[in-house]
């Protein structure tokens, strides 16, 4: 093993975080909002924004990240109208469009995620909550969102996860964060394993701190479901 | 205040598609009046209760809760709330108790008490917080306020939601079943509990099988038949000479197995 | 219109290889998928062994093959599995380079990823099994093999289908970086034929509305499965929200 | 060994070098060269298609024998694979949308020739005036990605861009406002942006490239290298080299040396 | 064959923990015996069952099954059954009828039934099932057979489990508050089924809280305490004017709810 390699590696590797970081954390929040956007259009009963979100979540659930993310950074400067568009200046930005598309993929999951919180949600305890004459925002605020966002945190903190790993795709549209800046320096040296193990081992600590962080909170939410504290057995 | 009507159903009908399970159900209710109704599975009880709070829409009829109609919107065979704001209103002011408990399980049970007083009527917290406890203390599981649902036994749970209904003030409470879940060693706990509201002189709609409840408790007895109210009377009356003979059918049933 | 001509079948056309690209995708992933459900039933019995030495080398493996990009293990995959055979040939006295066929080890990279999500899939499924119905089982007298078979088993499938058809839809995607194992699939097809048409748009949203294709008729077959499993199931009875 | 046989690699989707027919097949100025240098090396040769990322570790893991990819030869590359002679060496130079301000910057048309780590030529000093504020995009990890840097990355913004097709589309899309890539291969772009972009500036050729592009083999396989330096030798000689390029790049890609 | 022993317990205790739960449980059961278990929530009633069966191991104590001693290892404080084999057969010896009925959700009523006959008992699938016909006929849900069990209401439930614990002809059966999960509605039904399998002469141990049927059904009532037997005897005995104190407390407490 050539370690002064992996060090200097390790090293160029460790530069390129913050960018990581800040495509990961971004996408997340936008993705978070748009999702939630989604969910209610799926939810709510008008038909119209029902279908359009199925439609939604089917594009962005069942075709390759790549694939839509090429199509958003190349493919939208194809229309004219875009181009000469007060939004030009922001799609101009790879980084715009980095998160963009990535928030985009990852709010048609997270749309079917936090639905299956909600239907997740005891409909017995939403009726005990009209019955004492809650509803609408109070309703989702007191109620509906708590529950039903507990019941999406498992398979929320893998989205979370896979979210960090598909930051990866952003070199494909000039964003230079750790796996880009690996390929590059794979393509500068051919040392592809020495490169990728480094790079391995960065996503890993990357994730592990987050599922850490998740099950910390999905514990510290979870109080109710614990097994019964020795104090209040009866 | 003896005979203030707190409640007044007028002629409620009720269809699940073709199905009509309520066919035209009157029932008034004055300050303290405790009312049993009792009928066979399927014959409309839980419909009925749910239809006065709403969480069923009646297809025809007038529901007023103390002095206030409900204002409906009938069109084109279906019918709606005029105003959600009406109905969270009049909603706040009927108390239910689910056969199910339907405990918020995300919230503790002093939680779960308060969350309505704090959030619905939006009174300060402190105050709202006192106001638990005595209730929690009067329905006995004052020393479970900050359990989780999920760790108290059948009864407790009930009696906790009865407490988190009370917390409202309601003008009148309506049960379902409440002791039906219940092992039997609980039923009494909760029992004892809506004698004790019943001696308060708070207005009581209770689907019950309790036929001991009925007789000793209410002051009034509905029998419902197929979406109907076959006979109805004072419990002496009704356990007495005067019980129809469906009626008397229906009590006969319950002799077997207890 | 000449757009359409190279979408076609005909000899200009690419419809064919992009056909039979997608195919390779769907044999593929299928491929993963069973070596997945393999590896995954089997991390997913370590889980929930009870015996700390097996539970932590099955958080070790979860947590690795979810936690490193796929890209790499497909890479250590398709490089290490050639080398590791290449050297077993050595050993059997066979001179040269053995390799992994890119199919077998596109499979196998994006069976192992696959079969960390599934041991999860599995995991929680067999933890949705009700207790009272296993000592039912335990009280007329079955064995922990009759059991296991009798019981364990069909409930496991059943609860697991739902996260199984999410584990399809990512190894589907997944399967789209083989791609630099060379094997002709459909992201690769994509791409050969933007590059050589320089039609970029078109084939890559020709490969998109295709994964599409795959994802629907997937959809299609896990609805199914989860309908006929559910038989048993209460109807749902969702009340108004 | 003896090499009978060998079996050459090539991504088959980089048009006009190598690239794939609608039928699954490879054509191309490579594929073709490639057949006639067999011929001669008397080496029966197969044609496999594989990603461009994976080549290098590929050929040194024995999946192949040979690169043949419009690979340049480079002293990075070189301490990893061995190379034959170039059998190609092409010039490198701008490109612009041909409406852009930038377009026909002093020197278009000309050629001049450059070695590596040549300074102070005057043709380049005029594009650092000219070019000054503007975003260039090159494909990452190229020779020509670190001329830009050397000589405008103090004047220009440089971004870097995986492949140079998706470095095309952002041209014609005006994200960026030129590129800088090998001449041949812009040519033929041109060709599919329906000639939106063009040349400017001058061709720069020489030695600054390297050497030009080879075969690629491992470097412990020095008879495989050279029995194809003989079939190259003999195929620059009698021409074959220059017709073959003409017939796919319209220009002479031979070495000159 | 009346006065052969069936079931047969000496002296079994039970701790979890430091927390004893038995404290040495002795019965008898011969053939034809119908035994009540009385006692309070947490009396242990449930864990003598689960002993009985092994589906919890006693700590200490002797369970011998129609004249087969169950060999238990005993080492160092714990204990576990010598034979895993010998504990599969006792089981399917002895038919346990859960509170909460645990038929196999995956299965039909039918298939539920048949499970153990076929691949435990290993008898040929044609007689279980026309065994199995005839089982679900006497319990009331011949129509019934090809539903699943979530389809199924409470008390059809609770007479599959029933029917499921019949199939393997076990020697003695013994049930869990059969009815305590039911609306009481349904717990007729299930009383009337037990009752038939009494009159023919099944040894039974059923935990309950139905008086009716401690009285009138069981032909012996034993009375369960912190761990103990309290007392036991005929239910005239016990109901009487026999009753110790404790029994006497015990079901005066049932008579306030109902
Ligand atoms: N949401 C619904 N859709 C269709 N039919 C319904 C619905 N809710 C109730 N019903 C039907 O209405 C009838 C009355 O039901 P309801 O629950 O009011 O009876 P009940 O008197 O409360 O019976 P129980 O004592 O069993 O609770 C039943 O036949 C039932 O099947
Ligand atoms: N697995 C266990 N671990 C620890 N304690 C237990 C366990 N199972 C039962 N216990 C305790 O043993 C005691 C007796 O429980 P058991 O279930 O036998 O009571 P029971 O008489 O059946 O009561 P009920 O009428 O409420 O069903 C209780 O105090 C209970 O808390
Ligand atoms: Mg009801
Ligand atoms: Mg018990």
């Amino acid at each position: 093993m050539d370690f002064a390699f992996l060090f200097q590696t390790m090293t160029t590797l460790l530069k390129a975080v913050p960018m990581t970081l800040a495509l990961f954390s971004l996408s997340i929040i936008v993705g978070g909002l748009l999702a939630l956007l989604i969910v209610w259009m799926r939810v709510g009963g008008n038909p119209v924004l029902s279908a359009f979100a199925k439609g939604y979540i089917f594009v962005f659930r069942g075709s390759p990240l790549l694939i839509q993310m090429f199509l958003v950074f190349y493919g939208l400067g194809q229309f004219g109208f875009i181009r000469y568009s007060f939004l030009w200046p922001f799609l101009r930005e790879p980084f715009v469009c980095a998160v963009l598309s990535l928030a985009l993929c990852t709010a048609g999951y997270s749309a079917e995620i936090f639905r299956g919180g909600i239907r997740a949600v005891s409909p017995r305890e939403i009726e005990a909550a009209r019955s004492i004459g809650m509803s609408g925002a109070l309703l989702v605020r007191r109620i509906l969102a708590p529950v039903a966002f507990r019941h999406a945190l498992p398979a929320y903190s893998t989205e979370i996860v896979l979210m960090m790993k598909s930051t990866a795709l952003a070199s494909l549209v000039t964003v230079w964060e750790v796996t880009g800046v690996a390929q590059r320096l794979i393509s500068q040296t051919y040392r592809t394993m020495e490169v990728f193990l480094c790079a391995a081992i960065i996503y890993l600590v990357l994730n592990f701190i987050i599922l850490q962080a998740m099950s910390l909170l999905e514990y510290s939410l979870s109080r109710h479901r614990r097994a019964i504290p020795p104090a209040l057995k009866a | 205040m003896p005979g203030v009507t707190r409640l007044s159903v007028r002629n409620i009908r009720k269809s699940f598609g073709t199905h009509e399970v309520l066919k035209g159900i009157s029932l008034d209710a004055e300050d303290g009046d405790v009312i049993s109704l009792l009928g066979a599975s399927g014959s409309g009880k839980s419909t009925f209760l749910r239809c006065i709070n709403l969480l069923e829409t009646a297809t025809d009829g007038e529901i007023w809760v103390d002095g206030e109609q409900i204002r409906m919107i009938h069109k084109g065979g279906t019918s709606r709330p005029a105003s959600q704001k009406q109905v969270d209103h009049i909603r706040s002011e009927l108390g239910m108790v689910f056969q199910s408990f339907n405990l918020w399980s995300h919230m503790t049970i002093l939680q779960n008490v308060i969350e309505g007083p704090v959030h619905v009527l939006k009174r300060p917290r402190a105050e709202c917080i006192a106001e638990a406890e005595v209730l929690l203390k009067k329905v006995g599981i004052a020393d479970k306020r900050h359990a989780y649902p999920a760790h108290l036994s059948g009864g407790q749970q009930q009696r906790a939601a009865i407490a988190r209904a009370l917390a409202m003030k309601p003008k009148v409470m309506l049960f379902d079943e409440p002791t039906s879940a219940l092992d039997p060693e609980l039923v009494g706990e909760v029992l004892r509990v809506m004698r004790a509201l019943a001696e308060e002189g708070m207005t009581m709609l209770v689907v019950t099988h309790e036929m001991s409840f009925a007789r000793n408790v209410s002051n009034r007895v509905v029998f419902m038949k197929e979406g109907l109210v076959e006979s109805s009377g004072t419990p002496d009356e009704m356990f007495g000479g005067a019980a129809t003979p469906a009626f008397r059918q229906f009590i006969g049933h319950f002799g077997t197995g207890q | 219109m000449a757009t359409l001509e190279l979408i076609g079948f005909g000899s200009t056309g690419w419809g064919a290889l992009l056909l039979l690209a997608a195919l390779v995708t769907l044999c593929v992933t299928a491929s993963a998928l069973a070596i997945g459900a393999v590896l995954g039933a089997i991390i997913a019995a370590a889980k929930l062994s009870g015996k700390t030495s097996l539970v932590a080398i099955g958080n070790v493996y979860t947590t690795v093959f979810r936690g490193v990009p796929e890209l790499l293990i497909i890479y250590l995959i398709y490089f290490g599995g050639s080398s590791a055979v290449t050297s077993i040939g050595k050993a059997m006295g066979y001179e040269g380079f053995l390799g992994l066929p890119s199919f077998l080890a596109g499979a196998l990279a994006v069976g192992i990823i696959s079969g960390a999500y599934q041991a999860e899939v599995f995991r929680g499924a067999y933890l949705a099994i009700s207790k009272g119905e296993l000592e039912a089982a335990n009280a007329i007298g079955m064995n922990r093999g009759l059991r296991f078979r009798r019981v364990i088993i069909p409930q496991v499938l059943r609860f697991a289908i739902p996260g199984l058809g999410n584990v399809w839809q990512l190894s589907l995607k997944d399967s789209a970086l083989i791609s630099v194992t060379g094997l002709a699939e459909l992201m690769r097809t994509s791409q050969v034929a933007a590059g050589s048409t320089r039609q970029y748009f078109l084939f890559f949203i020709v490969g998109g509305i295709l994964y599409l294709v795959l994802t629907s008729l997937s959809d299609r077959i896990f609805n199914g499965a989860e309908r006929r499993a559910n038989r048993s199931m209460p109807t749902a009875a969702m009340g108004k929200a | 060994k003896d090499w009978r046989t060998a079996t050459i690699t090539l991504e088959g989707a980089y048009a006009p070098w190598n690239m794939t027919n609608a039928d699954g097949t490879l054509g191309g100025f490579e594929p073709e060269l490639a057949k006639i240098l067999c011929e001669r090396a008397k080496i029966e040769c197969k044609l496999v298609a594989s990603d461009w990322d994976g080549m290098i570790p590929a050929l040194n893991a024995g999946k192949f024998d040979v690169i043949m990819d419009a690979l340049s030869i480079t002293d990075d590359r070189k301490k990893v694979i061995g190379f034959t002679i170039p059998y190609a060496a092409t010039p490198a130079a701008f490109a612009t949308a041909k409406d852009s301000p930038l377009a026909k910057a002093a020197g278009t048309g000309a050629t001049i020739k450059m070695t590596p780590g040549q300074t102070g030529v005057k043709e380049v000093d005029a594009l650092k005036e000219a070019f000054k504020g503007k975003t260039i995009g090159i494909q990452a990890a190229t020779v020509y990605a670190k001329f830009v840097y050397d000589n405008f990355g103090d004047i220009a913004e440089i971004r870097e861009y995986k492949t140079g097709a998706d470095r095309d589309l952002d041209l014609q899309n005006g994200r960026i406002d030129l590129g800088f890539d090998d001449a041949v291969y812009f040519a033929n772009a041109f060709q599919s942006a329906n000639d939106s972009l063009a040349f400017t500036g001058p061709e720069i050729v020489g030695p600054i490239w390297g050497e030009g592009e080879g075969l690629g083999v491992r470097q412990a396989d020095t008879d495989l290298r050279d029995k194809f330096n003989e079939a190259i030798k003999s195929a620059l000689a009698d021409g074959t080299v220059k017709e073959l390029s003409m017939k796919w790049f319209k220009v002479d890609v031979s070495p000159q040396n």
